[in-house]
């Protein structure tokens, strides 16, 4: 008799929550990254034990240009991920900063702390990315 | 065809506002009876939960005195004497026990420094017998009634009442002075139910939706009235219905007499505190018909803002604090339809509908009581769709929601008992029959050519607010006769567009539309046949109070679609009748 | 002002999808969303259908999915959406018909968390005494109206109907931090469940969607706080 | 229907594993931030990814500090792979609703996660660079 029409991920994403939604979606997103990222490293670190030669071939994976670019997006996975999961875990220590307005004074704080690390370092890492490339 | 639905219960409520609510949780309390609650909404949708200001009890929990003699006497005074002093006397001595009982059910009242429930001033209640102002209304920030919504909901909860949401009655089984029960329809599927019980209790609210500025839910259309006065019940002093003085302009939205209560004052265009020179006493605080009659003279002489319909209530001298902490809402609602803030700003208000002073004429347990006193077996009446009658010619500010739960326990109590010692009586054939034709017939229009519902609203409320309202002629109440008929006429013709079953408002609001008219109809006639101004009731022609003539209650009966007019005695206890000065 | 309203239709007893309406008319910038959905109601198409009783923001039946995001009708200006108005029924829960849904499933929630003053004690004769402080407590909570705009806004919710919601986080909140209630160890232990509080992402949408300003996350916190206490 | 469950809404009795969990998080996350952020700062900027290989590593974990870099790292994987397959069986918890398949994924997740701790705690306790 009746339909669930305005279910599912296509409305999800057309829901214009502002930005703790974004934030929230972007945390979840890093944090698989993440761990898609460590699952890796796991894998390569243990081809240690197989010596230098097994070891030494995966690690061209990281000094090749790609390599150097996903390093960035490594660093802003990372970086976005602690911050803020840090304002999250401060909130919840603090509970009245979940007020409104507290709520959206700390993300502007929050994201002025990121891109304060961010960018410096992104610089820095863009470089050896094009170093890498000659 | 209808499907048809038949349930049989010991006791059934209908309406789920204040009123209703606190019936259910007292039937369900007794125990072993099998209570149903009908409602056409969900419960907490109920227009209870809009009201604002406070409930009067004489508690005096702000270091001043009071009592609840205090309480009566302007209550009967602000009725205009017309108000039944011994039902007056049972709500105002039982109040300050029932604003407790309430407290006990964990209602959330704003306290005092020493933790007692938060009192304020209302316009109309006094000390010593109409002396000087008193705190008497108990409140839960502004936003009193939907605390005592919420509260009395959840106590339903706790005590396992059963409900049947958003199932509209549109008949009532009443045969040989005795109510059977109920007919409703589901809205959510679009089929009949048959209700049998051996006690049904009305609550329904108020029909506002009569005017076009209103307070007032769209949803509050007066089923009640309608449904009883269809089956020959008579209805008690239609002609008082009072106009709040402050609803925001155009919009009708109320302002809280709280407002005026903390200290908020009236003013005309040239910035005057006009009150003064007609309630030279309580000022801004008289009551509420003289209120609104005062803005409607500086209206009329010219002194609305702008030289237009409207005045200012001026509540800048409050101060941010006392409007952010006791009047949060009426700051929202400022801000949000008005574009305003009330800490800096006067906010436009003119008076609207509001309040339904008659109503099902019942004795002081909500039975209903017939033409000539007699008692309708198994109906009972309570909340604003019921004339007890406590606020007679015009009701004081708090004393509605003191009558919706002061007498929805009594009802309760008392149907438990009725039920006890009562049968299920058999109803006819096809109880639900005339329903469904009805019904059928206005969705058989459904896409063809005929009279737009919503239009003959739009005329009616506009009739009623040029011509039914604060102030009364004979002749604005002739013309309004006419043209009621007329809408009567079209009302038949009425086609709806929506042909389907389920959820079919479009349907729903047509019928109330019907009925709407016919309540109009009966206010408009009580009105003209009242040939004396008292409280809310005020004829330009006949402007002085006739006690020797009129006071006395009017019960008006509808045959063959006229109505027919009988009188009622007012019960006059303790208190003489006397002028009526602020 | 011309507005245009894109609403969302679904007459499942005529025709089985779900689709779009358009309506163009003239309204004031200061006519309330709701008026504009009254009027093709009343004046252009019989057949739309939604839920509405007081039209200013108390009973909490018209929460609606307006421009993207959760709002009462009732209390968003026309002059504050703009002219183009896309109005959806609130996502999450089954649709009846156009713009009303099943809200079965929210009142089941909202009573699972034992949404009523608990305390066994007799009373006294006069009212129990709750200082201004205490009472300032759970203010905040009090001003709920069941509309349903929070949990429907909820990712968590979206994708996991059984998660309570938190509207009924609210309603518990109201209770457990009232100091004369004594029922908060059952809902607390009720509220830490698989589907309780810990299924909040403190996403924030129902903060910003409460059409009362209730501070939701922060009460859903509190609460978090709370059972945490308890258990240590 | 029931008085204190009110509505046939009845849940299992849990035994606050969820609350823990949102605590560990927490903790686990400050954790985290103290030794992921000091991991990749000391890789990236103190060593630097195209001087990393196998004699880095060797340098790093038999040097004269080897035991608490054995431990720093082993501390890391454990927290990173805790932290971060909590994290995903929120999100398995949040969309996926059949609890048959929710169970399976839950499980692959599980082994998944063992395995990983294993085989980088293997490493970190019995690499042996043979003295190169
Ligand atoms: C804005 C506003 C502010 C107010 N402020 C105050 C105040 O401060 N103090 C005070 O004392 N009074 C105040 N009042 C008055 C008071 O709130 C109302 O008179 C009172 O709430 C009416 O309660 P009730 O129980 O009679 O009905 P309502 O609360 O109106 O409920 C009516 C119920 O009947 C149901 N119903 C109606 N028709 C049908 C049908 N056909 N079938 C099934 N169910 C049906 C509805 O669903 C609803 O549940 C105020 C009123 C308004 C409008
Ligand atoms: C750097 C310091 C880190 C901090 C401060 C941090 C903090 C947090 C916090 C507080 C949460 C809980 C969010 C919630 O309960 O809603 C979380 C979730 C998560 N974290 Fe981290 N974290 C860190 C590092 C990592 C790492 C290294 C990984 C990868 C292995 C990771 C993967 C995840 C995942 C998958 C989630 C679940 C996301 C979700 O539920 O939406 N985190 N993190
Ligand atoms: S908390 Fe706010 S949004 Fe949620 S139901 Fe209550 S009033 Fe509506
Ligand atoms: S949107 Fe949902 S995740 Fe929590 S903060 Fe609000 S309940
Ligand atoms: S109609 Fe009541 S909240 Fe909008």
């Amino acid at each position: 008799m009746s339909q669930p029409i305005n279910l599912g991920p296509r409305s999800w994403l057309s829901y214009r929550g502002g930005s703790g939604y974004l934030l929230w979606a972007l945390h979840r997103v890093t944090g698989l990254g993440l761990l898609l990222f460590l699952a890796l490293h796991i894998v390569d670190i243990f081809l240690l034990a197989f010596g230098p030669a097994a070891f030494e071939h995966l690690l061209v994976l990281y000094t090749s240009p790609p390599g150097r670019l996903m390093e960035i997006f490594l660093l802003f996975g990372v970086l976005f991920h602690a911050v803020n999961g840090l304002r999250i875990i401060v909130q919840d220590l603090f509970t009245k900063s979940w007020e409104r307005q507290r709520h959206d004074r700390l993300i502007v704080v929050q994201l002025v702390v990121f891109l304060l690390i961010f960018l410096p370092a992104a610089w820095i890492m863009f470089g050896s990315f094009l170093e890498s490339l000659s | 065809m209808m499907s048809i639905h038949e349930h049989t219960f010991d006791a059934i409520v209908v309406g789920a506002g204040g009123s209703g609510l606190m019936a259910a949780v007292y039937l369900a309390k007794q125990g072993s009876l099998r209570t149903a609650v009908l409602s056409k909404l969900y419960p907490t949708r109920s227009h209870t939960g809009t009201a604002q200001g406070g409930i009067g009890a004489a508690l005096g929990n702000m270091g001043e005195e009071d009592h609840w003699e205090w309480h009566m006497f302007d209550t009967i005074k602000g009725s205009d004497y017309l108000g039944d002093q011994d039902a007056i006397e049972v709500m105002c001595r039982e109040s300050p026990e029932v604003v407790y009982e309430l407290e006990h059910m964990g209602l959330p009242f704003s306290r005092t420094e020493d933790g007692r429930i938060a009192q304020r001033r209302f316009g109309g209640h006094t000390s010593n017998f109409g002396e000087a102002p008193v705190r008497r209304a108990c409140y839960a920030a502004d936003r009193t009634g939907h605390m005592i919504l919420q509260t009395l909901y959840q106590q339903s909860i706790k005590h396992d009442v059963e409900f049947f949401d958003e199932f509209q009655v549109v008949d009532l089984l009443i045969e040989d002075g005795s109510c059977r029960g109920a007919v409703a329809l589901n809205i959510a599927t679009g089929e009949l139910h048959i209700f049998r019980s051996k006690a049904l209790v009305l609550a329904t609210g108020g029909y506002g939706q009569v005017w076009e500025i209103t307070s007032n839910a769209v949803t509050l259309t007066g089923d009640g009235l309608f449904l009883v006065a269809r089956r020959g019940v008579p209805l008690e002093d239609m002609e008082f219905y009072q106009f709040h003085p402050t609803g925001i302009r155009r919009m009708g939205i109320l302002i809280t007499e709280g407002v005026r209560g903390e200290g908020g004052i009236l003013r005309n265009h040239a910035g005057e505190r006009f009150m003064e020179l007609y309630a030279p006493n309580l000022k801004d605080l008289a009551s509420r018909d003289v209120v609104s009659r005062a803005i409607y003279k500086e209206i009329r002489a010219g002194r609305g803002i702008n030289g237009e319909r409207y005045v200012h209530l001026d509540a800048t001298q409050l101060g941010a604090e006392v409007i952010e902490n006791k009047l949060p809402e009426i700051a929202d609602f400022c801000r949000t339809y008005l574009g305003i803030d009330p800490v800096t700003e006067p906010i436009p208000i003119q008076p609207t509908a509001h309040y339904a002073m008659g109503g099902i004429p019942t004795d002081v347990d909500g039975g209903v009581v017939g033409m000539q006193g007699e008692p309708v077996r198994g109906l009972y009446a309570i909340g604003e769709c019921a004339c007890v009658s406590v606020h007679g010619a015009n009701r004081l500010g708090t004393n509605s929601l003191v009558d919706l739960v002061v007498f929805g326990r009594r009802a309760g109590i008392a149907m438990a008992e009725y039920c006890r010692g009562a049968d299920l009586e058999p109803t006819g054939e096809d109880p639900a029959g005339r329903s469904r034709e009805e019904l059928e017939a206005l969705l058989s229009t459904a896409g063809k050519d005929g009279e737009n519902a919503a239009e003959i609203r739009r005329e009616m409320k506009e009739l009623m607010m040029d011509n039914v309202s604060v102030f009364r002629t004979d002749e604005l109440l002739s013309e309004a006769k006419v043209k009621l008929e007329e809408l009567r006429e079209r009302a038949d013709r009425i086609a709806i567009d929506d042909p389907s079953r389920a959820f079919n408002l479009d349907l729903t609001d047509a019928w109330e539309t019907r009925g709407m008219v016919e309540l109009a109809q009966i206010t408009t006639e009580c009105a003209l046949n009242r040939t004396e101004s008292r409280g809310a009731h005020s004829r330009e022609d006949y402007p002085d109070r006739d006690d020797e003539n009129w006071l006395k209650h009017t019960l008006a009966v509808v045959r063959d679609g006229a109505s027919e007019i009988g009188y009622k005695p007012v019960s006059i206890t303790r208190f003489e009748p006397k002028e009526r000065v602020y | 002002m011309r507005v245009l309203f894109k609403v969302y239709r679904y007459q499942p007893e005529t025709r089985e999808d779900a689709y779009f309406d358009s309506f163009e008319f003239d309204a004031e910038p200061t006519d309330r969303v709701l008026d504009g959905l009254n009027h093709i109601k009343w004046h252009l198409d019989g057949t739309l259908t939604l839920r509405r009783s007081c039209q200013h923001g108390i009973c909490g039946s018209d929460a609606l999915r307006i421009n993207g995001v959760n709002r009462l009708a009732c209390k968003v200006l026309i002059g504050d959406v703009g002219s183009k108005i896309k109005i959806e029924p609130l996502m999450g829960f089954t649709v009846i018909k156009d713009l009303v849904v099943d809200m079965d499933r929210f009142f089941s929630h909202y009573r699972s968390v034992m949404p009523y003053f608990v305390n066994d004690e007799a009373p006294p004769d006069r009212e129990r005494l709750q200082s201004v402080e205490a009472r300032d407590a759970y203010d905040d909570t009090t001003k709920c109206i069941l509309c349903a705009a929070c949990t429907t806004s909820c990712p968590s919710a979206w994708s996991n109907p059984d998660f309570i919601g938190p509207a009924a986080i609210v309603q518990a909140h109201r209770f457990i931090f009232d100091d004369r209630d004594e029922g908060s160890e059952e809902r607390l232990a009720a509220l830490g469940q698989r589907d309780g509080v810990w299924r909040c992402r403190t996403v924030f949408n129902c903060t910003r969607a409460c059409p009362k300003e209730i501070q939701i996350t922060k009460a859903i916190g509190e609460v978090k706080k709370a059972i945490v206490a308890d258990r240590s | 229907m029931s008085r204190r469950d009110g509505g046939g809404h009845r849940r299992p009795q849990g035994s606050g594993f969820e609350a823990s969990a949102w605590f560990f998080m927490r903790v686990s996350g400050v954790v985290l931030l103290g030794l992921a952020v000091f991991h990749l700062f000391w890789m990236h900027f103190v060593i630097g990814v195209e001087n990393i290989d196998f004699n880095a590593v060797a340098g790093r974990w038999e040097g004269r500090w080897g035991p608490l870099w054995r431990l720093y790292d082993l501390a890391l994987l454990v927290f990173a792979m805790a932290h971060g397959f909590n994290g995903l069986r929120y999100v398995l918890e949040d969309y996926v609703q059949r609890p048959g398949r929710r169970l399976a994924l839950k499980s692959i997740a599980y082994t998944l996660g063992f395995l990983l701790i294993s085989a980088g705690a293997y490493i970190i306790f019995t690499f042996d660079s043979g003295g190169v």
